[in-house]
């Protein structure tokens, strides 16, 4: 077998990463058919993408990227420098649509210096940047292709994109001009599948070759005991937290927020929501990243304690409060049980199940809700506490400060400290209920390799993959 | 006749010009900014406001309406603001998945319903009239999207004589068939199970009539009374429903492609409304009510056909 | 005459449906080119035994005895057989024309599918003989026409057509012209007695009108709860009468009222040249409508304490004057009055006016609410009223005394009443705001002949309590004649004649009121039926 | 009294006695999750076994058949409380402008596609159940204003009509008095079937997630959350459908039963 067919539970809605938040525009294209100057790698590190080399600037302003040679896109025209130019300049236009503007904020000027080499210059140092390059959002496009990126996406990629029907799946083929090491499989196709039940049945009737993401944990007890499938549960960039709005009485007291946060029992929730898929948390970041600090123990369960803080903060009798969820089964099955792990401490929760535009209209942009759950997929993004206009609202100077100097710093043991320190601070300030790291379950035939088990950046890389037999 | 058709298609353009105020009424209050929707967690409001401008959101609404309408005539239904793609080609790729599965569900429900309904009154108060009564009771009480459920894990997973779902384009017409066939099932047997009892009381009806008695005094069998006198006149009320039905199979499928996660035009809707994607949710619900208008239409004109007491009055 | 086998044998036929028993050891003999009538009042069993010779009888229905058609026992033969002899050898016509034939397929067809069941001919052939006999029958329309396009006597001829097309020995024919004119009755029933005559064929005629009876049979079977209780040739049976149910039915039929005489008195309503229009269909989508006139010039007065009657055919617009009259709806032209006040005073009913008429309409079971009680349904007029009467309940007993029913009843349901009963109720309902003016509209045309003497009678005997003047409409030229002074003529929405009634009967001036007699079945004398009798 | 009317009001009966025990009585407290007893097949201590959050299934059916008798009743409430009076009207206005306003007005709710239309009720006000009941109810007026105007039409025919007209009465009087009361029995009937519609449709709009929110139990959303576990626990999708069809079916049995038993023609001839 050469082809491969691979669900996913989310479609596109478009095909332009530098144009749309959406995660399934990365998961589909990321690697496959779109490439950057920097790439993300299965295990999360970055490593050189379409740039063959770089070079810093000794006060850290100046980047040089050095470009591979003989790069095409799948149009046929190639890439050079400025391609890079072009597509850095548009992501950090004016009237740039990038969902992931901020990525791009700190440049001050792209210089194309000959066709292979192109300098970026920063207003400030920024420890992060060849990271941010390797992002989705950060691909380099050709502005021939520009104009229909959204429906026919050209990027250099070793898949080619050939079609997609709307609504049920997109197909690639193989790039045999790939300047890179080409792809083992000939073609690819994606398949959208959002309904679990539809998940389960497609996989279990070999519709599918394997389904990343797969959105129903029960069933993965089962795919494990069938010799046809193969399960891998990896870890995602995903912190699922329950979020409460530190603005908004009584929230914005920080025993409440204990008292919140002792009433919940993880174990409880993964067990329940994700039948037991999931790395608990104590803090907003990644176990398997290397500067984790362990906190759960700030917020074990502990019902008792929990309403005597409560007591302490004046709500004896309780209080009453939204918990607004957006569609995705953790939040939805995590929501009705923390619901009632809150009501178990006098604390009534009234729950709303938002489709995702309410949760962004209503909770992330209107910032009208008390609770919400919600599983912060970026990679390191700690540095959302530093934003008091941030949805959770959650004002902090002396965070702020602590950011300011992460992000000047280059030296990584520095880094880890203050990275440990950051964790802590919020961990301490019980800003959100910190419940588990989201788990991505992949289902795959037995036979298939080179998926990636986790994902530090959504992406369903098919370039290493192969069938052994 | 002529006067008849032009009545009907005078009242059918007031209806589709009501439906239309209704629906761009009704779908331009829905909460959530679809710009905002798209641009997801961490757009700025810059860009925002440059997307609104980009997406026309600006404009006062009876100039949109206008520009909606007046596109639609011209076969302009607009650009999916998610897909990035013309309304009207997100539309046809779909119909050709929705409009066959309505098909083939109504041809399914015909073929059992007739029978069972002109065996059913035939055999009035037999064990077959019971039999079937019973079983379409049944049939009414059963939600399609249980059925479906239980369909997929019986055939699909348990015999895997069919796949669970998804659309094999049509290619190939017998595998597109085939994988329409759990989806159509689903949707048809409740849809026959009205059909039938529709066709038996229709039947049941005529049966009483004056005029079959006179036809078994001229020496018809009760069969041949049946077949050449009252099944042609049970037909009429029987035609309406099965153009409701067809109307109802069209977009009634949201639940049942969803749960075969077939692109047709209900998941279209319903991925729409979940993106606030208006421009394609009023213009699949205008299709769709249009297609309910010239369906009740072509019903009537129907009519007109087995009804010579319609053909003359016009 | 004595032939060796009758046509139709019925011995001994006893009929139960369910457990109620319907027929009684009925016999009948019909011969060939003999036309014998049953009669008996409306539930006597008439169209049972008719259905029992076709083998159609209801679900449930059981028979024993024994039903010989030309040498074959109808209740031992089987179903095929049946069909076999349906149309071929017995043909049948039924009361409703308008329902009795298929409405999507043309006549041609209707009539030519009895050949082609019974014979193997060619379509054309079979299309061609039904021609023939639709001309034979007088019907002179295309073959493709639909029911739909044709009056109450022209499907009554298609009807017929079909019955009679393959020859059959035996026609039965069950009331076939009760649901026709009288002018349209009386062609229908010369086409029967010559089709007897010309094809040799048995008829079996079922109707409750005696003249017709009289008039056309060679041999009448008088049925009463399921049982024949008289069975005699014609003349015999005219003249002798044996039994007295006979003699009750036939002296209902000739029932003549004790009229009080009208003295003359001041005018009450004043009707001049009113002209009703309903808006007809369209004719072309965006031009004016075009108008259908129902009332046209109608000018006619009636005193206080007179007794007017109303005759013309079915749709001549007597049911429009009636809604004209009482003001329910607007007239196009021309003015009503009551006592000199207009009935009709814009959208608002003229409740002064209103009240010194009321109405009663011929369907018995029609005409009242089934959800209320008699009382309420007799008071209702009071509603005319400013105030109700300050002693109600017995208002409503004299009300019902005054039509002879008991005080008691005013607490019952309507359907707990019989036909000649729920008029009664009517009359106590038109009473009870004692009006001037009493419309009857068909009010005694759905009752048998004995029940509707009686009401007859009734109207008789409150004339004679205090003066009531009325307007009586109906088609029975008979009933009207013996219950008016004066008789307005009416054809197309125009009167046409108007007079004293006994001289528009013995001399009528309009051509039309002419043929309308001339149609009109009469029934013979007792005199000149024993002098027939006695001269066989 | 048929067979089918005394199999319909029984099973009627039994899920109204299940809604109605729930308010002073439950086995379980389903607002306190169990999760290590979850999906429990059925046993004595739960009768109809456990969900995926350990919560006993048969108090969560006790209190769906709450839900979803609720909605589906104030819809059918909704529908006649509009319709009716609409229909009415339009009978006593036979012809007028405002019969053809009406019925062209049904015409169009007809033509939309009623589950869509639901979907983007629920979108727009947001997904609960006084929006499940506005969404079915919207779509059950058309249905009672189509059937009591063909009901009232024939009646006004009616000579009965006449005298009350006679009588002086207003249209409006004689539509309260004499139509009304003479299409209750049809209206009984078809507000029998429409319950049974009311409760799929909730069931439908649950199922979806735009019915009724947590910790509201419903069937519809139970047959949901349970669509992933039917291979591993099948009782938790079979009890819930069943639930449905057993109450729809018992709704269109004793709707059907009383057809025929308060027609009058029928009964007419029975007695
Ligand atoms: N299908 C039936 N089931 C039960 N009883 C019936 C049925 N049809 C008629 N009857 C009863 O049989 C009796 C005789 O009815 P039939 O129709 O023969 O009367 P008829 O003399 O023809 O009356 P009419 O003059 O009103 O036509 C009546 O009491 C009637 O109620
Ligand atoms: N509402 C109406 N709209 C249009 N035409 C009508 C209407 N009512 C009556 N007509 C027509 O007016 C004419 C007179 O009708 P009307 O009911 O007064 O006749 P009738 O003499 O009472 O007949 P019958 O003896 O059958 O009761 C008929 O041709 C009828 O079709
Ligand atoms: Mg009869
Ligand atoms: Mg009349």
């Amino acid at each position: 077998q050469t082809d491969i067919t691979v669900a996913i539970q989310l479609e596109p809605p478009n095909l332009d990463p530098t144009g749309g938040a959406a995660q399934a525009i990365d998961s589909v294209l990321y690697s496959n058919v779109f490439e950057g100057l920097t790439r993300f790698m299965a295990d999360g590190s970055v490593v050189a993408g379409l740039a063959e080399s770089w070079e810093i600037s000794d006060d850290g302003l100046t980047y040089t990227f050095m470009l591979h040679d003989g790069v095409t896109f799948h149009d046929g025209t190639t890439m050079d420098a400025e391609d890079v130019k072009f597509s850095l300049d548009r992501a950090r236009a004016e009237d740039s649509i990038n969902a992931q503007k901020g990525l791009f904020a700190d440049i001050a000027d792209v210089m194309v210096i000959d066709p292979l080499s192109v300098a970026v210059t920063l207003t400030q140092p920024n420890g992060m940047f060849l990271f941010n390059m390797a992002w989705g959002d950060a691909v380099i496009v050709a502005p021939e292709s520009i104009e229909n990126i959204a429906s026919n996406p050209i990027g250099t990629g070793a898949f080619a994109f050939t079609d997609w029907v709307q609504g049920d799946r997109l197909e690639l083929t193989r790039n045999d001009t790939y300047w890179g090491q080409p792809a083992a499989l000939e073609a690819a196709t994606f398949r959208f599948i959002s309904d679990p039940t539809a998940a389960f049945a497609a996989v279990m009737a070999e519709d599918v070759d394997a389904f990343v993401g797969f959105p129903a944990p029960e069933n993965l007890p089962q795919f494990e005991a069938d010799p046809r499938f193969q399960v891998l549960v990896g870890n995602t960039e995903g912190e699922t937290i329950l979020s409460m709005n530190n603005k908004m009485p009584p929230f914005d007291n920080v025993l409440v927020r204990q008292a919140v946060s002792l009433a919940i029992d993880r174990q409880a929730i993964i067990d329940g929501a994700m039948f037991g898929y999931g790395t608990p948390i104590g803090t907003h970041f990644a176990p398997h990243n290397p500067d984790y600090v362990d906190l759960i123990a700030n917020s074990t369960y502990n019902p008792e304690r929990a309403r005597e803080l409560l007591t302490e903060a004046g709500f004896a009798d309780g209080f009453a409060t939204t918990l607004k969820l957006p569609p995705p089964s953790y939040a939805r099955r995590g929501g009705e049980i923390i619901a009632s792990q809150l009501r178990a401490v006098g604390i009534t929760a009234e729950i709303s199940n938002l489709e995702w535009a309410q949760w962004i209209e209503e909770v992330f942009t209107g910032k009208d809700f008390g609770l919400s759950i919600v599983s912060h997929t970026e990679p390191m993004d700690i540095g959302i506490y530093a934003n008091p206009e941030y949805y959770f609202q959650y004002d902090n100077a002396e965070f702020q400060a602590l950011m300011v100097t992460l992000n000047a710093t280059t030296d990584p043991a520095t880094r880890s400290d203050l990275l440990a320190k950051a964790q802590t601070t919020i961990s301490e300030d019980y800003v959100n209920g910190y419940l588990f790291q989201l788990a991505v379950p992949t289902v795959a035939k037995a036979g298939l390799n080179g998926l990636w088990l986790d994902q530090p950046t959504a992406a369903v890389d098919l370039t290493g993959v192969t069938w052994s037999q | 006749m002529i006067r008849y058709i032009a009545s009907r298609l005078l009242s059918l353009t007031l209806s589709l010009i009501a439906a239309s105020i209704v629906i761009f009424a009704v779908i331009e209050v829905i909460p959530g900014d679809p710009a905002s929707f798209m641009l997801g967690v961490n757009a700025r409001a810059d860009t925002l406001a440059a997307l609104r401008e980009q997406m026309g959101l600006n404009d006062p609404l009876p100039l949109r309406y206008f520009n909606w309408v007046t596109g639609m005539l011209t076969g302009d239904f607009g650009t999916s603001w998610t897909y990035k793609t013309p309304v009207a080609d997100l539309v046809n790729d779909r119909i050709w998945v929705s409009l066959p599965l309505a098909i083939y569900a109504l041809f399914i429900s015909t073929i059992i319903a007739f029978p069972a309904g002109i065996i059913a009154a035939s055999r009035r108060g037999g064990m077959g009239d019971v039999s079937i009564m019973g079983a379409t009771q049944l049939g009414v009480a059963i939600p399609n999207f249980w059925f479906a459920m239980i369909l997929v894990l019986i055939f699909a997973i348990k015999l895997r004589w069919f796949s669970a779902g998804g659309f094999p384009g049509w290619d190939n017409p017998f595998l597109a068939l085939k994988s329409l066939t759990l989806p159509a099932v689903a949707l048809a047997l409740p849809q026959a199970a009205i059909l039938a009892r529709i066709m038996r009381s229709s039947l049941l009806d005529n049966l009483g009539e004056d005029y079959i008695r006179t036809a078994r005094a001229k020496g018809l069998t009760r069969r041949q009374a049946l077949w050449r006198h009252a099944v042609r006149n049970a037909l009429i009320p029987v035609l309406t429903i099965i153009g409701l039905q067809f109307s109802f199979l069209l977009a009634g499928g949201i639940i049942i492609e969803q749960i075969f996660f077939l692109p047709g035009l209900g998941r279209l809707i319903f991925q729409s409304i979940s993106a606030r994607d208006l421009i394609v949710v009023e213009s699949v619900v205008m299709l769709l009510v249009f297609v309910v208008i010239v369906v009740n239409f072509a019903v009537d004109l129907a009519y007109a056909a087995v009804d010579p007491r319609l053909r003359s009055r016009a | 005459m004595k032939t060796a086998m009758p046509l139709l044998q019925i011995r001994d036929l006893t009929l139960t449906i369910g457990t109620t028993e319907i027929l009684h050891d009925v016999d009948l003999n019909v011969q060939r080119g003999q036309i014998v009538a049953i009669t008996g009042e409306s539930g006597s069993g008439k169209s049972m035994a008719a259905l029992s010779i076709m083998g159609l009888l209801p679900r449930g229905a059981h028979s024993t005895g024994h039903i010989m058609l030309d040498g074959t026992d109808i209740l031992t033969t089987s179903e095929t057989e049946l069909c076999r002899m349906r149309g071929n050898t017995v043909g049948m016509v039924f009361q409703e024309p308008m329902t009795a034939l298929n409405p999507v397929q043309t006549i041609g067809d209707q009539v030519a599918e009895t050949i082609l069941i019974h014979e193997n001919t060619s379509k054309t052939q079979a299309h061609k003989r039904a021609n023939d006999m639709l001309h034979r029958v007088g019907l002179n329309v295309a073959p493709t026409r639909f029911p739909h396009e044709l009056s109450g006597g022209q499907r009554q001829r298609v009807v017929i057509a079909m019955a009679i097309v393959k020859h059959p020995k035996l026609l039965i024919a069950d009331e076939p012209t009760t649901a026709l004119d009288v002018t349209t009755q009386a062609n229908i029933l010369t086409l029967l007695k010559d089709l007897v005559r010309e094809f040799d064929m048995g008829l079996l005629i079922i109707t409750h009108d005696l003249a017709v009876v009289a008039d056309l049979a060679d041999h009448i079977v008088v049925m009463q709860y399921g049982r024949v209780v008289e069975s005699a040739p014609t003349p015999d049976l005219l003249a002798n009468m044996r039994h007295p149910y006979t003699r009750a039915l036939f002296d209902a039929s000739r029932h003549q009222v004790d009229l009080p005489v009208h003295t003359g008195g001041v005018q009450l309503v004043h009707a001049s040249h009113i002209v009703r229009d309903y808006p007809a269909p369209r004719k072309t989508l965006f031009g004016p409508r075009p108008k259908f006139r129902a009332l046209d010039d109608v000018s006619f007065t009636i005193d206080r304490g007179e007794r007017v009657g109303l005759v013309g055919e079915s749709g001549c617009g007597k049911s429009t004057l009636t809604r004209a009259l009482l003001g329910l709806e607007d007239v196009q032209g021309g003015t009503i009055t009551l006592d000199g006040a207009p009935v009709f005073a814009g959208k608002k009913p003229n409740l002064s006016v209103r009240r010194k008429m009321q109405v009663v309409f011929q369907d018995p079971y029609g005409s009242f609410n089934p959800r209320h009680r008699v009382s309420r349904l007799v008071s209702e007029p009071w509603h005319l009223l400013d105030h109700p009467p300050d002693d109600p309940d017995a208002r409503i007993a004299a009300a019902l005394a005054d039509v002879g029913l008991a005080a008691s009843d005013a607490s019952k349901y309507i359907h707990e009443f019989s036909g000649g009963q729920r008029q009664r109720i009517a009359i106590a309902r038109a009473l009870i705001v004692e009006p001037d003016l009493i419309i009857f509209d068909e009010a005694v045309s759905a009752l048998d002949v004995s029940v509707r003497a009686q009401v007859l009678d009734l109207i008789a005997d409150l004339c004679r309590k205090r003066p009531l003047a009325y307007l009586f409409i109906s088609h029975d030229l008979t009933v009207v004649r013996s219950v008016t002074d004066r008789v307005l003529v009416m054809k197309s929405g125009k009167i046409v004649e108007q007079g004293a009634t006994e001289s528009v009967f013995n001399s009528p001036k309009h051509p039309y009121t002419q043929t309308l007699l001339a149609a009109a079945p009469k029934l013979p004398n007792f005199q000149e039926a024993s002098h027939a009798a006695d001269a066989v | 009294m048929s067979r089918s009317i005394l199999i319909g009001a029984s099973l009627t009966l039994v899920f109204l006695g299940l809604a109605a025990l729930s308010f002073i009585y439950t086995p379980y407290d389903i607002l306190s999750f169990d999760i290590p007893n979850k999906l429990l097949r059925p046993s004595v201590t739960n009768w109809l076994g456990t969900d995926h959050f350990g919560r006993d299934i048969l108090s969560m059916i006790m209190l769906g058949a709450r839900t979803s008798i609720a909605v589906a009743v104030l819809a059918v409430g909704i529908g006649i409380c509009v319709g009716v009076p609409l229909g009415l009207l339009a009978a006593a206005r036979r012809g007028s402008l405002l019969d053809e306003l009406i019925m062209r007005g049904n015409d169009l709710v007809f033509a939309f596609p009623s589950l869509v239309i639901a979907i983007l009720i629920t979108a727009i006000f947001g997904p609960s159940a006084i929006n499940a009941i506005i969404a079915i109810g919207i779509f059950n007026i058309p249905v009672f204003a189509r059937l009591s105007r063909g009901a009232a039409l024939p009646i006004w025919e009616r000579d009965f009509i006449l005298s009350a007209r006679v009588a002086g009465k207003s249209s409006l009087r004689i539509s309260i008095e004499h139509i009304l009361p003479n299409i209750t029995n049809l209206m009984i009937v078809q507000g029998t079937i429409q319950f049974s519609l009311g409760i799929l449709a909730e069931a439908a709009l649950s199922y979806i997630g735009l019915g009724a929110q947590p910790p509201t139990a419903s069937w519809g959303r139970m047959l949901a959350d349970a669509q992933t576990l039917t291979s591993i626990a099948p009782h938790t999708a079979l009890i819930p459908g069943m639930a449905i069809v057993l109450m729809v079916l018992g709704l269109n049995l004793l709707g059907d039963g009383l057809r025929d038993w308060l027609d009058p023609r029928i009964r007419v001839a029975r007695s």
